[in-house]
């Protein structure tokens, strides 16, 4: 039978998680994460949520979680939103590495990765797109050399578009260690430290003003085998799983979104005139807000029953950033000439821009979609 | 939390969909209504789906727990847990929607609703749940996700002004055995023998005809709730039917574009039409979730029900519309034939997409709950 | 200087026409011209346009017409469409065809076609289409065979949605007049009478109910050599300049979308609290329609000037016919549940779902205007 | 009839164009406000279009004919046919949008509306036609193709509660020499020397800040009328800025899809992004004639002149609204760097479709006229 409703304990589990983050979200929002002081801020906040056990709520409780299910980290995801919590700094590391190191990773890398993690010390950036390889990943061409003597590879070349890495401590990301290779073949999947010598961030300022992602050059840097994540040459199978999470259910969970319509309502109801020729478009984006959730529940309760997610994803992925940036745009239309000046609804549309491009572009995805979904024919390459 | 259908919800779809694959091939569809296919129906008891058990139905209506020693089973198979109500509708009318069915399944469904557990209602009940009879249901003018209350001036102004005033058109009259109307006033009658006067639509299938004034007889008064409930299930209902209408033109438009060469390569290898299909079933996708919940909500009497049925006539009109233009788009001239199957689809969906609360109407009822002095109703789960 | 205003004559070329159409107007509307009767009806509206001069008011007085420049053209459509009055049986021939006419036949071709058509004697259908011939136009395989002997062709194939043809008296379109050519090469242009021995027309019901186009089955038709227009083998680029128009301005003068922008305004009038929520909506759609006549405008004004049109006419097209869609698409949500009961409106509707798809569809067109406008490179070919 | 440039207006906006193209680039876009290029604009007549020519201006505006015998023309060239102040201010300010320039060139056309032939203005106007000084003009809410009227509540609800009321942020007023506010009842003051506070925008380059209230000089009072004019020259001249932004993004876009190549083609070539920017296309270029045309019934003062520019900066804010995204969309990543120029005209158009009238705003005026009572007004020409 469907059944909409939740368990006591969950019911439990999310008066818990409400009444913390009721006592304890800042009153103010913290300085913008891609600031220094911002970004160490926000690694204060991601500690006392990890104090809290709140961090990583669906991880073994070995590694700082509480070992819960999906549908405890949607209830989890929709009152963090809700309250207007602080964004997770950690939010690459969490949701795009971690659950590559549980799959890939040995007893030893989850024992060095995965806590620093959690409380929030090591920041991750993620490092695939390169100069060349952004929609076409495949491309990469950032190379790692073999080095026997020391055990390890000297890697080199230039990642761009890496979030987070002009404050973060560590990278994750794919380089050619078969000189020879082509498209996804002969990849290795590396974890860099960001402090190592011959290591160059290049902060780079995004529409928003800050520098919420850096270019990183990487000159003849050393990576000892124990930062080689599975097999040398698996890395394109290992990071698919990877760029899977990222465009799937973990990244984007309905949380956001509903909370987002909930403060678009809310600010139609502080100004009713001005929303007065917008309020059916706001009911039809709230409404895209309720699709998406029940959408997440349908998925969660397959992956539940052991279906796997699989392009999928694209779906998803397409759907909430087209959501995201139409709430976001309402909310301007609703702001009328105020829409220009700096404010919470402008900072979320030009973060909400971002949406579309990120994570394989909504190009791409409706390509997959369309060959993998629905099995038409692929795109003549030439 | 669970959403999704069970082992028992699929079985109960398959059945339908065997049977109509047998019985309602395109040619089928042409043909129009068929007594031999209703009844068949009735067979499985897709047609008594609401009706009691005591009158032949499943009993899966609400009041029901379907598990009566009595219940006969869809496709006589015996399910440990048969969908609720409005849960086992959708299932039906999805496939209805699919297979383009010309008979009124949806409707059966509604006027066992409005008789509840009449006894003057308790013959026209048995020859529904048997397949034996057709019915034709004639709603007043209301707000679905509200409930009834008086017909808006928008109703009556949209009988054109050639035409006898409180005569609208309805669904399957021109051939039902006999046609439930529930009038301005909270009567629950049905239609004397007076004339019925076809009138053209967009869907032949849809046997729209006017129905005379008058006559007949009296089944109930004050029936202003059950009329609502029953609005907001043909809603539900014609939504599950106009997913699966646009899923059946998306799966018969993919197989085209795989197949026609223009240019020296498939249609389909195309972005254009790549990215409009997938945006097509994007919308299919999305909307289904949204139909399955108003159908919980209905079975279980959520505060959120009727806005739940009224988001999920709005989903399917969307992913439908969406549908009927993108794939007759990408078919070009030949969509744009008669002959070709994809028209009996492209005129349900144009048909049903109006029927039931269009769009206008039912997106205004969320509208109102969402901007409501004391605020949207609650969803569920709690929020 | 830009100058909106219409000269005294052109004033009193307003007037005129207008005075006409309203004494002349059918009070009730004609049957189908998809009919037999319908198109029997319309020939006789389109002899009365003849005789008082409308028909063809841009032709050379010779021809039955007036003589005047594009902003009468502009005015009288204008006008013509705004009373109401009936629509052109003999347009194909009027619009796609004559332009041809006037520029490749010869004297003797121009005095025997053009007057009868003219006239609504002989009505025209196109040939273009063939089964594997849609969007790749240039894909054609109904064939021409010399025939010395007699002095002109034979024509064999198969032709689809030919407009009008069910009941249309001849047909002009490309055959393959060269075995061994491919694409664009070795086609010419024909013109053929529908009557002859070896032509079987099949009509095909559209969406609207009726025979609004046909199959047209060629075996071996003879077709004397004065009914080729131009040169053997330079049929494409004879076509080009007849598809040009059809794709550009003479098809699709403003005045119909003006007239139905005006009607759908009638129509909120009439139902002010269904068309309450579709006001915004109803503004927009009137708004591109005034937009449409301005873009006219400079056009007329740029084609004046001496400015050939060229893939212009894509923009022209892709817009014309996805604001006729949009305005009917409004006009149902207006009727609400009334929309799927048969009148003008979802009359209107179906019409206009055929926009975007003939005449070349709406992607080659938009294919057109980023290859040919923009610049952009064109798509790989296999 | 005639809607197409002249070689006259097009001699207008080469002129106008080489200078920004030499003085103008994305790097001194970046630099923000230049006085010296802000002279320059002085130089060839640009500041001071709507000047009348006794204060050294172009004297273009309404009432003038454009040949006083003292007039100096753009770029010192003798126009035979200058066009009249609407039309040669779109001609410039669509330049100005290509270029992203950051003065404030609309305003001053602005200015010279409200100041008219004011003796107190006339060393403002005299500064304003040299290029020796720049003006911000502040003027109450109101719909721009209604005329002046009361403040509508959504006005004043349109401060934030957080701040001052009466204190809306001004463009250009952080760093203009003077600030023109008419007032909400009528009176037309040159703001005193109070603060400034500035106000964080979307684009650096407009300078907001909020005037403090009282303080500065009276230089009339009934001045609704003329503040109606200046607002829709506003958004007349808003609406050619635009469309120039959104063609010089539209351009830059395509020589990026032509280079960028992925997949081992370049992306240009495949029909998502050509369609995309076919659409952009589309939309700029239909949105020119009707900015056109609202210059011409500005000029000429016909009936629809209101509805007119109303309906040109819906399209503009259309059509830019469809640039940014759609070329942001097309470059990926690198467009959402702030380093990378296409920010600059992103940033411009994002703040220039909200100010002089958003879209709603003038979409509501446009209805408001079609569906008023007595009927639209009446089209140029005749219809």
């Amino acid at each position: 039978m469907t059944d909409l409703s939740f368990s006591a304990q969950q019911d439990a589990f999310r008066r818990e998680i409400r009444d913390w983050l009721a006592r304890r979200v800042p009153r103010e929002p913290l300085p913008s994460m891609d600031t220094a002081d911002g970004f160490r801020a926000h690694q204060e906040w991601e500690r006392t949520l990890y104090e809290a056990g709140w961090a990583v709520v669906g991880w073994p409780e070995e590694y700082g979680g509480r070992g819960v299910g999906l549908d405890e980290w949607l209830i989890f995801e929709e009152e963090y939103w809700r309250a207007g919590a602080p964004g997770r700094v950690g939010q690459n590391g969490i949701f795009l590495f971690a659950p590559t190191v549980f799959a890939f990773g040995t007893d030893e890398q989850r024992a060095r990765v995965l806590p620093p993690m959690a409380r929030g010390e090591e920041v991750w950036a993620q490092g695939w797109s390169e100069p060349e390889a952004g929609s076409d990943l495949a491309n990469l061409r950032a190379r790692a050399v073999r080095d026997e003597a020391r055990g390890g590879w000297r890697l080199s070349g230039q990642k761009t578009w890496s979030s987070r890495a002009a404050h973060a401590h560590r990278l994750f990301g794919l380089f050619r260690s078969d000189p020879g290779s082509r498209r996804h073949h002969g990849l290795t999947y590396f974890m860099v430290d960001l402090a190592a010598p011959g290591v160059t961030v290049r902060p780079v300022r995004q529409l928003d003003g800050e520098a919420g992602f850096a270019e990183v050059f990487l000159d003849d840097v050393f990576v000892a085998d124990r930062d080689v994540l599975g097999e040398a040459g698996e890395g394109w199978r290992i990071a698919m799983s990877t760029t899977g999470s990222e465009r799937g259910l973990s990244l984007r969970s309905p949380g956001r979104f509903l909370a987002a319509a909930d403060r678009l309502l809310d600010l139609c109801r502080l100004r009713p005139e001005q929303a007065a020729p917008h309020r059916d478009a706001v009911a039809d984006v709230w409404m895209r807000a309720e699709a998406y959730r029940l959408y997440t529940y349908r998925t969660v309760t397959r992956m539940r029953e052991g279906k796997e997610s699989g392009p999928e994803s694209s779906l998803n992925k397409v759907f909430w950033s087209e959501l995201d940036l139409d709430l976001h745009d309402i909310a301007l239309r609703v702001l009328g000439a105020e829409a220009e000046r700096c404010g919470p609804w402008l900072d979320g549309y030009l973060f909400a821009l971002a949406g579309p491009i990120y994570a394989g572009t909504n190009e791409i995805q409706r390509n997959v979609i369309a060959e993998r979904l629905l099995g038409l024919p692929r795109e003549p390459r030439r | 939390m669970r959403l999704a259908p069970t082992p028992e919800e699929q079985l109960f779809a398959r059945t339908a969909r065997e049977l109509l694959a047998a019985r309602c091939a395109p040619a089928d569809v042409r043909a129009g209504f068929s007594p031999d296919r209703w009844r068949a129906l009735g067979g499985i008891g897709a047609t008594g789906l609401l009706v009691p058990e005591e009158y032949g139905g499943l009993g899966l209506g609400p009041g029901s727990d379907g598990h009566g020693p009595g219940g006969q089973h869809l496709g006589g198979q015996r399910l440990d847990e048969p969908p609720l109500g409005a849960q086992a509708l959708v299932a039906l009318t999805e496939e209805a929607g699919r297979a383009c069915l010309p008979e009124p399944l949806l409707e059966a469904a509604v006027a066992a609703v409005l008789l509840g557990g009449l006894p003057k209602g308790a013959d026209l009940l048995r020859g529904l749940a048997e397949g034996a009879v057709t019915v034709a249901v004639s709603l007043p003018a209301q707000d679905p996700a509200r409930g009834p209350g008086p017909v808006p001036a928008s109703a009556s102004a949209s009988v054109p002004a050639s035409e006898p005033a409180g005569q609208p058109a309805v669904a399957h009259a021109a051939y039902a055995d006999h046609v439930l109307v529930v009038t301005e006033d909270g009567e629950l009658r049905e239609a004397g023998a007076g004339p019925r006067t076809p009138v053209a639509g967009v869907d032949p299938n849809r046997g729209l005809a006017r129905v005379a004034d008058g006559g007949g007889r009296v089944l109930a008064r004050e029936w202003e709730a059950a009329a609502g409930k029953a609005a907001r299930l043909g809603a539900i209902g014609a939504a599950a039917d106009l997913v699966g209408a646009a899923a059946a033109m998306l799966e018969r438009t993919v197989e085209y574009a795989k197949g026609r060469v223009q240019f020296g390569s498939p249609i389909g290898e195309r972005q254009a039409v790549k990215h409009r299909l997938a945006d097509v079933l994007l919308a299919v996708e999305f909307a289904r979730p949204v139909v399955a919940r108003a159908a919980y909500a209905y079975d279980h009497g959520l505060p959120s029900a009727a806005r739940d049925a009224a988001m999920a006539k709005v989903f399917a009109n969307e992913a439908a519309g969406k549908a009927a233009r993108g794939c007759l788009q990408v078919h070009g001239a030949i969509g744009y034939t008669d002959e070709y199957d994809l028209s009996l689809w492209l005129r349900r969906v144009w048909a049903l997409s109006a029927a039931w609360g269009d769009s206008t109407r039912h997106r205004a009822a969320v509208t109102a709950d969402l901007f409501a002095q004391d605020g949207p109703s609650p969803s569920c789960p709690s929020r």
